[in-house]
């Protein structure tokens, strides 16, 4: 490992956020080419599966974390909780607010067809979301934080796939119209 | 329990839920005659009968009968001549509910994919030691103002709020309880004898005022009282009946 | 690298103190032969001179910790205040140590009616906070730092705004820390 690599490492090792290339290269006073090279050879030092720490690019950043390996020991170790895993209610208001963001919370509630009060204000507690100003109604508007992104092991919000991935294809579409066109001619026979 | 399992027995409507969609959505079924109401009640009681609470139809309910509220209200609001944006006819509205249903749908799944990615992070822990004490300073010099000190009191104001609180099992959680409305409004009939609806919901915000006009109904269903208004959007003039508890 | 040295490595990558030998084997279910094993691996990876990060044995137990040759670049990347937008619990917790200061954890977490020790620890990471001695119950006690003024433009804490503005009873005459205690009880409560 070269010199850079040894301080890109260290860096890494002490930020406690994702450390961008921008800001890797005006620390080392190096060119952001030069550490993208050295993120290279760190990258071969931590190929997965090698060692206990790995990587990983996140949230706009670089960061190193864990190999899932240590997980187990590591929870005896920190006792300390992980994140929760995701109510339905807050997984629907955080894909809402990371496909529409900026979004206000009556939009999400219209989205969903219930409120949405709680789940909104527990992934704010959690800061997997934040305020992102007001609408031109003077809702509160939403938007996802980077700490989204490194919990959800996103480079950056352009990673998410396109939201059109998820919906029905035409063929279910047409599907759904059909089956209940159906349901009304039995209906009308009847 | 699957949403299409749910029989009906209505005024304008018998049999299964998804054929009532059907039928609103061909317009063989006129929205403005259907009784929502009496569907949520069927809901209930099928809920009810089977013991047992599926989230994931339930909820899809609850999309669905939401919008189909919000679109009967919107077609029962008086016509303005200038206001076309209001102007909504039925195969727009059937357009629209099915739009609804789509893009629903499509949040539901991406929902499902975060809850996986979430998932698949959990090994992964990141560092989160304290920096070394002799790193820890930010320079005084580079610091710029950055941040308006309007946040902090803002976030002051919110702490400052009592919420109006309450707790409901899972999804739809009001944040005002009929309970405290309906005693609300016992207290007020039983120290005053009349009062009017806006001194009911005094300064209270609209969430406060639907559900204390749910309260109100729920007094006249129990006969505890009985209510007035002379003229369509006049003040509502409530009064206790014989049988309101002292 | 076995799995246990990565392991290893992972749970002192993760702990902000050095970690004994019995903590290590007992968070591996391991025996102390077999970490002591693992951490002479460890050694060899982490040898001197080599890497960012070494390994080094302190007194109760191995830490890992940057290498001095990243020490000048580690400066630069710390010492420019990182100033991210404010989540809602940040901002919270901000405005209450600002108003009240000096004032405990505890006290921040009965105001705010949920535990917030990860908004604190921003905070404090950010240097927009700092310990100030101990309340008379050996509470840790906070205020703003020099930093925090110069972040939000202020020449002194005499010019942080009125709180009356964004009051939603102003009439209240009660102290101010009393009134934000009586509230934030009554939001746990809910």
């Amino acid at each position: 490992m070269n010199e850079l690599a040894r301080v890109v490492e260290a860096l890494l090792f002490l930020s406690p956020e994702p450390v961008s290339v921008a800001d890797l290269a005006e620390a080392s006073e190096v060119g952001e080419g030069e550490v993208v090279e050295a993120l290279a050879r760190l990258r071969e030092h931590y190929a997965e599966g090698f060692r206990g720490v790995v990587l990983r690019e996140v949230a706009g950043g670089f960061a190193l974390a864990t190999d899932p390996v240590a997980e187990t020991a590591a929870r005896r170790l920190m006792a300390r909780p992980r994140t929760p895993p995701l109510t339905q209610a807050q997984a629907e208001c955080l894909a809402i607010v990371a496909y529409l963001q900026p979004i206000s919370r009556p939009e999400i509630a219209r989205i969903r067809g219930v409120a949405s009060e709680s789940a909104v204000a527990t992934l704010l507690e959690r800061a997997t979301i934040e305020e992102s100003g007001r609408s031109r109604f003077g809702a509160v508007l939403y938007r996802t934080t980077p700490l989204f992104e490194r919990l959800f092991g996103l480079s950056g919000l352009d990673e998410l796939p396109e939201p059109a991935r998820f919906d029905p294809s035409p063929e279910d579409e047409a599907d759904l119209r059909e089956r209940l066109l159906r349901a009304g001619e039995a209906r009308a026979e009847a | 329990m699957p949403l299409p399992a749910l029989e009906l027995d209505l005024e304008v409507f018998q049999g299964p839920f998804d054929l009532l969609l059907a039928l609103v959505l061909r317009e063989e079924v006129d929205l403005l005659e259907l009784d929502l109401a009496e569907v949520v009640i069927a809901y209930l009681d099928h809920l009810e009968q089977t013991g047992r609470l599926d989230l994931e139809s339930t909820t899809e309910f609850l999309v669905l009968i939401a919008a189909l509220l919000e679109l009967k209200s919107r077609l029962m609001l008086p016509r303005e001549e200038d206001d076309e944006a209001l102007e909504l006819t039925a195969p727009e509205a059937a357009d629209e509910l099915l739009a609804r249903m789509l893009e629903y749908a499509r949040y539901r799944a991406a929902a499902g994919h975060l809850r996986g990615r979430l998932e698949a992070e959990s090994g992964f822990r990141y560092r989160s030691a304290p920096l070394p004490a002799h790193l820890r300073r930010a320079s005084l010099a580079e610091a710029r103002a950055v941040y308006d000190p309007e946040r902090l009191t803002r976030a002051l104001g919110d702490l400052l709020r009592t919420p109006p609180a309450l707790e409901t099992p899972h999804m739809a959680r009001p944040a005002v309880s009929l309970e405290r409305r309906l005693a609300h409004m016992r207290a007020l009939l039983a120290g005053r004898g009349r009062v009017s609806f806006d001194d009911c919901v005094a300064d209270a915000d609209r969430m406060t005022e639907a559900v204390t006009l749910f309260a109100l109904l729920e007094l006249y269903k129990a006969g505890e009282a009985a209510w007035e208004q002379p003229e369509a959007f006049g003040p509502i003039e409530i009064r206790p009946t014989e049988r309101t508890p002292a």
